[in-house]
């Protein structure tokens, strides 16, 4: 299991990066988070309260190489400090409310959007010169529409102009939170458009990689072989050519992950989903280092997580990593 | 009078993929061990082995294009140590290499002029940029490609392959070499154009004095073009000697499966339908005489070990334990 | 519940027969579960007012209006360094302990003790409670000023519950109990509900039962509101005809009365632009009707010259300037910068990105310089960007809202006050144009040192003259309070007519005063 | 064919960006009264709330959304050429470095970090919005250009310039480099389009200099504008569109280039065998 | 005795630089249970031959003109161009495999080579079941020489020979009439090939199935095959038994091919090569398209295009040796 060891250990490494490029960000940048809530008070604040504030929110003047050494120790506990915006509550509890929708939401549509693009580029490449080929320009047109703008078409088509379906938050008013149907299909309900956002949004790539590389794996000799055999259609598109083209796109699926996250974070600043998306904005916008820096170390680990498991199914896909040899 | 010359040239890869083994190392491919070659001035010699035994390793550390593990390369009687600066280059400007593939050696973006204008700016070599065209037109003529000026400025891609083949011969005869290594120059040549090419180097070998190693997997042609032919296995040498002789009558039990096996249509009897087995694998070479797993005619001394050279007279030598006793037909 | 009087006749459901209220307050996806009245931030909308009480409440709308709350009455001793408040007897925390000075004392130490509470600057020296009923609270210097703070904007809290915790600063009170009409029935992230009191100390009230805060957030209130799904909000709407009111004005109103001013800040500090007649010029060449009609969207008006709100502000207005108002004069802008070098007439303007009101504010306002040679260069800059450059006196020209307070006087002490001046490159808590003035700070010091209100207004009408005359900074239009309610729920909504209270639900104590007023709509 | 269609679309686009503002002459920001018009004979595409006319915000607009594109996809692509080439030219312990820092930064995802980079930005201007999109955006280059480095590395002709006695810079720049221009071509196409859209997302966030007038700022007010409840639709159509069709013309470029290089990619007509 | 009768076959490959004419006017006839070898330069159609036969052609391929027949044992025969789908899939492999150049890129990397052969017995004899699918694919592995548990392994873990075996395993698993090797020794070394080439003569003679055996290598050819067939520029120029073309050759440019082998054994004779390059098959030259690099070209050779014309031990189309015009000049 070399190839997993090595994989492991570079996601360790990248894990370090980015939990510490999570620290060096704020340091490194101007602002100071008090000045702007006193800005936010209009001023109504004492000098003394404002450092006392200060103190409360962990900025310290102690040096860098401390601070990182406290930074990392509270990570290990699991403290990622308390929200400014939210103060005093914990960044862990803000992150822990909002992750769940994100996972939830970005989860599912990840996967609706891998497995209808996958099929929908395998048929295009072996159905090409037919009516199919139309799925390429779309696609192309897709590639390059911004997240945020399908979303905001679709709240206006779908939300206002129909009403068909909710345009915010993730459940209804009326439903409380719990293991009942009623909130699992109001869940649903108001996830529907966000994921068809996400959805359309990140197909274009799927359906434009995976054509590409099957268009390539259909010239491969043994696809032409497998035709030859008198196999069925179905079972040389799937079982030969498929099944192979499936192993590069594994890898630019994984890579383009972040790219879903990020598109997810408009997503769900548009239609208002309390997912993680909306509170690194709200983080952003007040200033709120710890919140910053919580919500993208989480971010940038859920998209390593991920990475690593694509390795995995790639593991399991590819019998050539699978054995110990190239 | 002997221009390069390796001497107990060993090279072990280690891989940048594969398994590792314990401890996290990964074992390395053993690609060339032990290879002493010499090349003589005006003289074609043979390197012929199957595919993947380890020909190419040899040619690149005679060029000293990767560094050897072990061994020493000679130049004129001196060995060669400098690896940089301008001692190094100097090696660069006297042994040069030929590629197997025509359509990989030529970069596809730069013209013929280009090609061969380089090297000959690199060491030196002209005076002005008349003297440069001089020069060029020269070599293409040297190399058969006229008319020179149409040659001059065509794209890699607008050449056939012989002709490129030719290009890239050119670009190593720009550099004044007096060596020069050829690795497997026609095999990717359609059959109908290796002979141009084969001649052409016979003829700068005969010309100009340079020391040549033809480096193929077809014996056959090695038999037609080179004075003399080195037989290698699993990266180790296993027998030469003269071509002529060492064709007609091979002294080592590989050399002879790979006479037999070579497809002739004059043969009178198929020979013996036996199966042979496959190569070894040079990360796990078989201990003793690599070739032992598939030799008909082993003895158990040849899995133990390795034969020392056993020379045969008339410039012919072998690696086998049993180069003098049962072999001799 | 129960004893509500009419309202539309329901079901008989078992919380009465009047149905909820659906109050959005401040943006939020989502909330956290923080009811601690002191928290600045993250603290839910609704715990101080209605929930935890104050010891009287101002009303805005009415300078100098005080109606007694908590407190029945205060006395000053001590030339303004102490107070002494009598309390109202009978009232009791909802978890039926009594309210009695402790609680009022508790609450004073609480925020001596913890200075980052003390978000009003109080400088407190102790508070004791003096009988059951009454409680003295001790100062550091004269604080007549202060009384707002003090009274108006301290809600209490149950000295029982809270002397418990540790650390007050970051107890986040999840289980409120207070004195006032509310308390907290249900919380989830996305919504939280109260119900009414029912043992509240004014009988009978309130009538609406059930309050309902859904989180929503900016974007999503718009559709919200056009969904009629929100019975009162506090929001800029960009289009309110089409958005809100949708044609039925007499259902679907508005109130969007002044809280402040915003103003164009011309740093003083830079050599141009401290020329009085510059300042001049630039505020006669401003169209401010139609920054108002267009930037504002007519949803405010445009401020008075001495920036004091009008109307409710006239007392505090110097008699000659009562019906003073801007008018653009472009002829006499250009007169008075005959004198500068026009290559110096350069200046930017920055303004805070997310403002978009402000953004095509401060285009209209590049428009209209440039009709009388000023060369504005607009810079639309990140939020926490403006505060810092705007803080620290790095500007040309900028545009801020100013503090508002139940006078006049402290909008302009906050923006004209010596004490506040800070050299460029430090960090400023007001007085962002660095306005250095005698007089200024000498009628200040006077209205902070008096508890006659005669006087008091006597010293804010000499800000006032010095607003108009010496344009330390211009005023450009009233900050609107934003405020949308529904009247086919419930009635009784201030109104311009009867403004007696701020009408925005994200004010308070307002908000419960407002909810104190309302009665279920007639069917 | 693509890439008549794309270059078509990019000229298009490049012409008004470049002639548009000279021939349309207005401020992008200037306000008038009429706002809110639908699209007419006197405004093409219709007015904003307050009265700034589209199609001149649109044209503008051009100007900073593809100029940002532009620099950064430059700034990415020089530095994604250089690790690319270096690390895979060079190998060893260089290599290894430069790959664990291209891959790192290949799996962060990129949006958030721009975010929260921007948030911490003193100056929202153009240039600084690109710098920071450039340093999320050059990985993906930076790998794809490795792996082709090592491969072309390997090609004799490079083998064969080092025996000719070529030094390394050499054959960095002059052997490897021409022959990757079109990978380099693709890679750099795709950071515009990655960059055009990632300043669009900052922009419509409010976390880009909202007074210059680009697409995204559009966006951001349009969407402030609440636009789409009051039906403004010609207000936020236009700018998402530009953005989609800018990101089809690269795409459309990329894709023809992708076809040169690999035939097979193709879509073909399919002729009846025998007719 | 013919197993397949090839008539007039024409492909053109449609490429945006114009049309290329892979293969023009092909007749040849393959005999039951002969090995019929197809050799040539590169490029000059063998395999594009080859898959118009199998069928395997994509575009932007397509078939011009000709047919190809199929004759069964029975008397009954099949038109392969005219089959339908259904019928094209049925037909495959029962009675024609292929075997292609690179073993490595036939085999499906993701498979084990058991599972391959699987495949085809599931697909084609769907009465077997699961146990006797097993036992058939072990028994092909460890004809061609491969042991039983090596059924498993994946195309990756054997080495280049195996893979070769394995894929004629593949193709013997339906006992077809036909097997089409292109070029399926050319990735291996002399010795591995040798043995191969055994292999294959060894089964032949056990299933009496008929070979195309395409290859650059003449000399190879001349060893392995019953009959050969040459060809040129998309043109089968001459055809006739492996023993008579290597004793008089009469196409000259058989004649260079087969004088460009330098020989192992016997005088080292003068080795001729072919002057010039291979021609565009866009742009042919005007009558026989060999007539550039032909040493022995009479003025007519650039006009009159020949035909193949049938002689004693089979057929050249060239004007000198008893060769005949198709006429005037063609465009
Ligand atoms: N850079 C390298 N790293 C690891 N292994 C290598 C490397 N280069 C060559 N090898 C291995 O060394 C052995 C000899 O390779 P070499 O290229 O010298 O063989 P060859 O005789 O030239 O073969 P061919 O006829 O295919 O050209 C092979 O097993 C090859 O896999
Ligand atoms: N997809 C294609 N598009 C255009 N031309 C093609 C295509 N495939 C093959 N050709 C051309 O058709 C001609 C015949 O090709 P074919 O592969 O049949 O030759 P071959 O004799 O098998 O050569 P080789 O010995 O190299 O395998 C060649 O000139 C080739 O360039
Ligand atoms: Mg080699
Ligand atoms: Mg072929």
């Amino acid at each position: 299991m070399s190839f997993l060891a090595r994989r492991l250990g570079f996601y360790l490494l990248t894990a370090w990066a980015a939990i510490t490029l999570n620290f060096l960000i704020p340091r490194l940048m101007p602002g100071d988070p008090v000045e702007l809530l006193v800005a936010r008070m209009k001023g109504n604040v004492d000098p003394a309260a404002i450092d006392a504030m200060r103190r409360a929110f962990g900025i310290s003047d102690a040096s860098v190489w401390q601070q990182y050494l406290d930074y990392l120790g509270n990570l290990a506990q699991g403290e990622l400090g308390r929200s400014i915006t939210f103060f005093p509550t914990e960044v862990s509890t803000v992150i822990a409310d909002s992750l769940p929708w994100t996972v939830g939401l970005v989860g599912v549509a990840t996967l609706i959007s891998y497995v209808v693009g996958t099929s929908l580029g395998v048929l295009a490449a072996w159905k090409r010169g037919t009516w199919m080929d139309g799925v390429l320009p779309a696609a192309t047109f897709m590639h390059a529409v911004p997240y945020f703008w399908v979303a905001l078409a679709l709240v206006f088509v779908f939300g206002v102009t129909l009403q068909w379906f909710p345009v915010s938050r993730a459940y209804g008013l009326d439903v409380m939170p719990g293991l009942t149907g009623e909130f699992a299909g109001s869940v649903v309900y108001h996830a529907a458009l966000p994921a068809v956002t996400i959805v359309i949004a990140s197909m274009a790539d799927r359906i434009l990689g995976m054509r590409n590389v099957m268009v390539t794996t259909l010239g491969e000799d043994y696809v032409v072989m497998a035709e030859a055999k008198g196999l069925t259609s179905r079972r040389v598109m799937w079982a030969y050519a498929a099944r192979n083209a499936i192993l590069p796109n594994i890898t630019s699926f994984a890579l383009s992950l972040g790219f879903v996250v990020g598109g997810s974070v408009l997503t769900e600043i548009v239609f208002s989903y309390p997912g993680i998306g909306s509170m690194l904005l709200k983080g952003v916008e007040n200033e709120d280092f710890p919140l910053m820096q919580g919500i993208f170390l989480v971010i940038s680990l859920a998209v390593l997580v991920a990475n690593f498991l694509a390795d995995l199914a790639y593991v399991v896909l590819d019998p050539r990593t699978r054995q110990e040899s190239e | 009078m002997i221009v390069l010359e390796g001497r107990n040239l060993t090279k072990h890869f280690t891989a940048a993929r594969g398994p590792r083994g314990r401890f996290g190392k990964r074992p390395p491919v053993r690609a060339v061990e032990d290879v002493s070659i010499a090349l003589r001035a005006g003289t074609v010699s043979a390197l012929v082995g199957e595919s993947g035994c380890g020909k190419s390793t040899v040619a690149r550390l005679l060029a000293q294009v990767c560094p050897a593990t072990s061994g020493e390369v000679l130049l004129r009687g001196e060995p060669v140590r400098a690896h940089r600066g301008a001692a190094f280059r100097d090696y660069r400007r006297q042994v040069q290499l030929i590629f197997q593939d025509p359509f990989a050696s030529l970069n596809p973006f730069h013209r013929v002029r280009y090609h061969l204008a380089r090297p000959l700016r690199i060491h030196g070599h002209v005076r002005s940029d008349a003297h440069e065209q001089e020069l060029i037109a020269e070599l293409l003529e040297r190399v058969s490609l006229t008319p020179v000026e149409q040659f001059m400025d065509k794209l890699p891609h607008e050449l056939s392959g012989g002709q490129r083949q030719r290009v890239a011969i050119a670009r190593a005869l720009a550099v004044r070499p007096v060596a020069l290594i050829a690795d497997e120059p026609v095999s990717m040549l359609d059959v109908s154009i290796r002979l141009g090419v084969l001649r052409l180097l016979e003829k700068l070998a005969d010309e100009s004095g340079l020391a040549l190693l033809y480096i193929t997997h077809d014996i056959a042609s090695a038999r037609y073009f080179a004075e003399d032919i080195t037989v290698m296995y699993a990266g180790r040498l296993i027998e030469s000697g003269p071509s002529e002789a060492l064709t007609q009558e091979a002294r080592h039990p590989y050399t002879r499966l790979l006479l037999d096996s070579a497809p002739d249509p004059d043969r009178v009897t198929p020979p013996e339908a036996t199966r042979h087995g496959e190569p070894p694998s040079l990360i796990d070479p078989p201990g003793g005489c690599r070739f032992h797993p598939r030799c008909p005619v082993a003895l158990p001394v040849c899995s133990g070990e390795a034969p020392g050279r056993t020379e045969l007279g008339e410039g012919r030598w072998t690696h086998c334990w049993q180069a003098e006793s049962a072999l001799t037909p | 519940a129960g004893c509500s009087s009419g309202g539309s006749g329901g079901s008989g459901g078992t919380a009465g027969s009047a149905p909820p209220l659906v109050i959005h307050a401040v943006d939020a996806g989502t909330f956290q579960e923080d009811f601690n009245p002191y928290h600045l931030e993250g603290v839910n909308f609704g715990t101080s007012g209605m929930i935890h009480e104050t010891l009287m409440y101002f009303n805005k709308l009415k300078p100098g209006e005080i109606t007694p709350w908590l407190a029945l009455k205060h006395e000053w001793s001590d030339k303004g360094k102490s107070v002494t408040f009598t309390l109202r007897q009978g009232v009791k925390w909802t978890d039926g302990q009594p309210f009695t000075a402790d609680d009022v004392a508790f609450t004073f130490q609480m925020l001596k003790d913890h200075p980052q509470l003390n978000r009003n600057a109080l400088e407190i020296e102790g508070a004791k409670a003096l009988a059951p009923d009454k409680v003295r609270v001790d100062f550091k210097n004269t604080s007549y000023a202060k009384l707002f703070n003090i009274a108006g904007n301290s809600p209490i809290v149950p000295k029982h519950l809270w002397e418990k915790q540790q650390d007050p600063a970051t107890f986040t009170n999840p289980k409120p109990v207070g004195t006032g009409p509310y308390k907290l029935s249900k919380f989830s992230a996305q919504l939280y509900e109260m119900e009414k009191n029912p043992s509240y100390w004014q009988p009978g009230k309130p009538e609406v039962p059930v309050l309902r805060f859904p989180a929503y957030t900016a974007n999503a209130l718009q559709t919200a509101l056009q969904q009629g799904e929100v019975d009162w909000a506090g929001a800029f709407v960009p289009d309110i005809e089409k958005i809100y009111v949708q044609g039925k004005p007499e259902q679907n109103k508005f109130y969007f009365p002044p809280e402040g001013v915003v103003a164009l800040l011309p740093n003083l500090t830079h050599p141009i632009l401290s020329k009085p007649e510059v300042r001049q010029a630039i505020s006669l060449a401003v169209d401010r009707d139609k920054i108002v009609k267009v930037a504002e969207r007519g949803y405010t008006k445009v401020a008075h010259p001495t920036g004091v709100p009008m109307p409710g502000g006239e007392a505090y207005v110097p008699p000659e300037y009562q019906a003073a108002a801007y008018k653009v004069d472009l002829a006499k802008a250009k007169e008075l910068l005959k004198g500068v070098d026009p290559a110096k007439l350069k200046f930017t303007l920055l303004v805070p990105s997310p403002f978009t009101d402000w953004v095509n504010a401060a285009q209209l306002i590049r428009e209209d310089l440039a009709k009388v040679g000023i060369t504005v260069e607009t810079r639309g800059v990140a939020f926490q960007d403006w505060v810092s450059k705007v803080g620290k006196g790095n500007f040309d020209l900028s545009i801020r809202a100013t503090a508002s307070g139940p006078t006049p006087y402290f909008q302009l002490r906050s923006m004209l006050h010596g004490s506040l001046f800070k050299p460029v490159g430090e960090a400023a808590t007001g007085n962002y144009q660095r306005w250095k003035d005698a007089e200024t700070d000498r009628l200040i010091d006077e209205y902070a040192a008096t508890e006659d209100e005669a006087e008091q207004q006597r010293a804010t009408q000499g800000l006032g003259k010095i607003m108009v005359e010496k344009l330390p900074t211009l005023p450009l239009f009233y900050s609107p309070s934003w405020s949308q309610f529904r009247t086919n729920k419930y009635t009784g909504w201030p109104s311009e007519q009867d403004p007696y209270a701020m009408p925005s639900p994200y004010t308070s104590p307002d908000a419960a005063v407002v909810l104190l007023h309302l009665k279920p709509a007639a069917k | 064919m693509k890439i008549k269609i794309g270059a078509g679309i990019l000229v298009f686009f490049a012409l008004m960006a470049l002639l548009g503002p000279l021939l349309i002459g207005a401020d992008p920001a200037a306000t008038s009264d009429d706002g809110l018009q639908g699209p007419s004979a006197a405004h093409w595409l219709g007015t904003t709330q307050t009265g700034q006319d589209i199609l001149t915000q649109i044209v503008y607009g051009a100007r900073i959304s593809m100029g940002v594109g532009l620099l950064s996809a430059v700034i990415a692509t020089v530095f994604a050429v250089l690790v690319g080439l270096v690390g895979g030219y060079f190998g060893g312990a260089v290599d290894e470095t430069l790959s664990v820092l291209t891959n790192i930064f290949l799996v962060l995802p990129a949006l958030p970090l721009i975010i929260v980079l921007a948030g911490y930005l003193p100056q929202r201007g153009v240039a600084s919005v690109a710098v920071v999109i450039a340093v999320t955006g050059w990985a993906w280059g930076a790998r794809v250009l490795r792996a082709q480095t090592l491969s072309v590395r390997r090609r004799d002709f490079v083998q064969a310039a080092r025996a000719g006695g070529e030094g390394p810079f050499r054959i960095v720049f002059f052997e490897i480099l021409p022959v990757l221009l079109p990978v380099i071509a693709t890679s750099f196409l795709a950071t515009v389009v990655g960059a055009i859209l990632a300043e669009a997302g900052l922009s419509f966030l409010g976390l880009a200099d909202l007074s210059t007038v680009s697409w995204g700022s559009m966006l951001y007010f349009a969407q402030n504008g609440q636009a789409l409840l009051i039906g403004a639709w010609w207000w936020f159509i236009p700018p998402g569109l530009c953005i989609a069709l800018i990101g089809t013309g690269l795409a459309l470029v990329n894709f023809g280039i992708d076809e040169i290089a690999n035939p097979r990619l193709r879509t073909i007509k399919v002729r009846k065998a025998r007719a | 005795m013919n197993v397949l009768e090839i008539r007039d076959l024409g492909v053109d490959y449609l490429s945006g630089s114009g049309v290329v004419h892979a293969v023009t006017d092909v007749s040849l006839d393959l005999r039951r249970g002969e090995i019929l070898g197809l050799a040539g330069e590169s490029g000059s159609g063998k395999s594009t031959l080859a898959n118009a036969v199998a069928r395997l052609l994509r575009p932007p391929a397509a078939i011009t003109s000709g047919s190809v027949v199929y004759r069964r044992q029975d008397g009954s025969s099949l038109d392969l161009l005219a089959l339908k789908r259904e019928e094209l899939r049925k037909f495959r492999w029962k009675e024609l495999a292929v075997v292609f150049q690179s073993a490595m890129n036939s085999l499906n990397p993701v498979s084990p080579v058991g599972a391959q052969i699987d495949d085809v017995l599931r697909i084609h004899a769907p009465a077997m079941s699961r146990k006797e699918r097993t036992e058939r694919s072990v028994e092909l592995l460890q004809r061609v020489g491969i042991s039983a548990d090596r059924r498993r392994s994946y195309p990756h873990e054997l080495s280049g020979g195996m893979r070769q075996r394995a894929a004629i395993a593949i193709a013997l698993a339906l006992n077809p009439e036909i097997i089409i090797m292109d070029e399926p020794t050319t990735a291996l070394d002399v010795v591995v090939q040798r043995d191969i080439l055994h292999e294959i003569r060894a089964l032949r003679e056990e299933y009496g199935f008929a070979v195309v055996f395409i290859t650059h290598d003449l000399s190879l050819l001349m060893e392995i095959s019953d009959r050969i067939a040459i060809m040129y520029a998309g043109r089968v120029v001459e055809t006739g038994t492996a023993r008579g073309l290597h004793k008089a050759p009469r196409h000259p440019y058989t004649l260079g091919l087969l004088r460009s082998f330098p020989r192992l054994h016997g005088p080292r004779e003068e080795l001729l090569g072919i002057p010039g390059t291979p021609p565009d098959l866009r742009s042919l030259p005007p009558g026989c398209a060999f007539h550039p690099r032909c040493r022995l070209a009479v003025a007519e050779c650039s006009s009159v295009l020949p035909v193949l014309t049938p002689g004693a031990d089979g057929a050249v189309a060239c004007l000198l040796n008893g060769g005949s015009g198709a006429g005037e000049e063609e465009s």
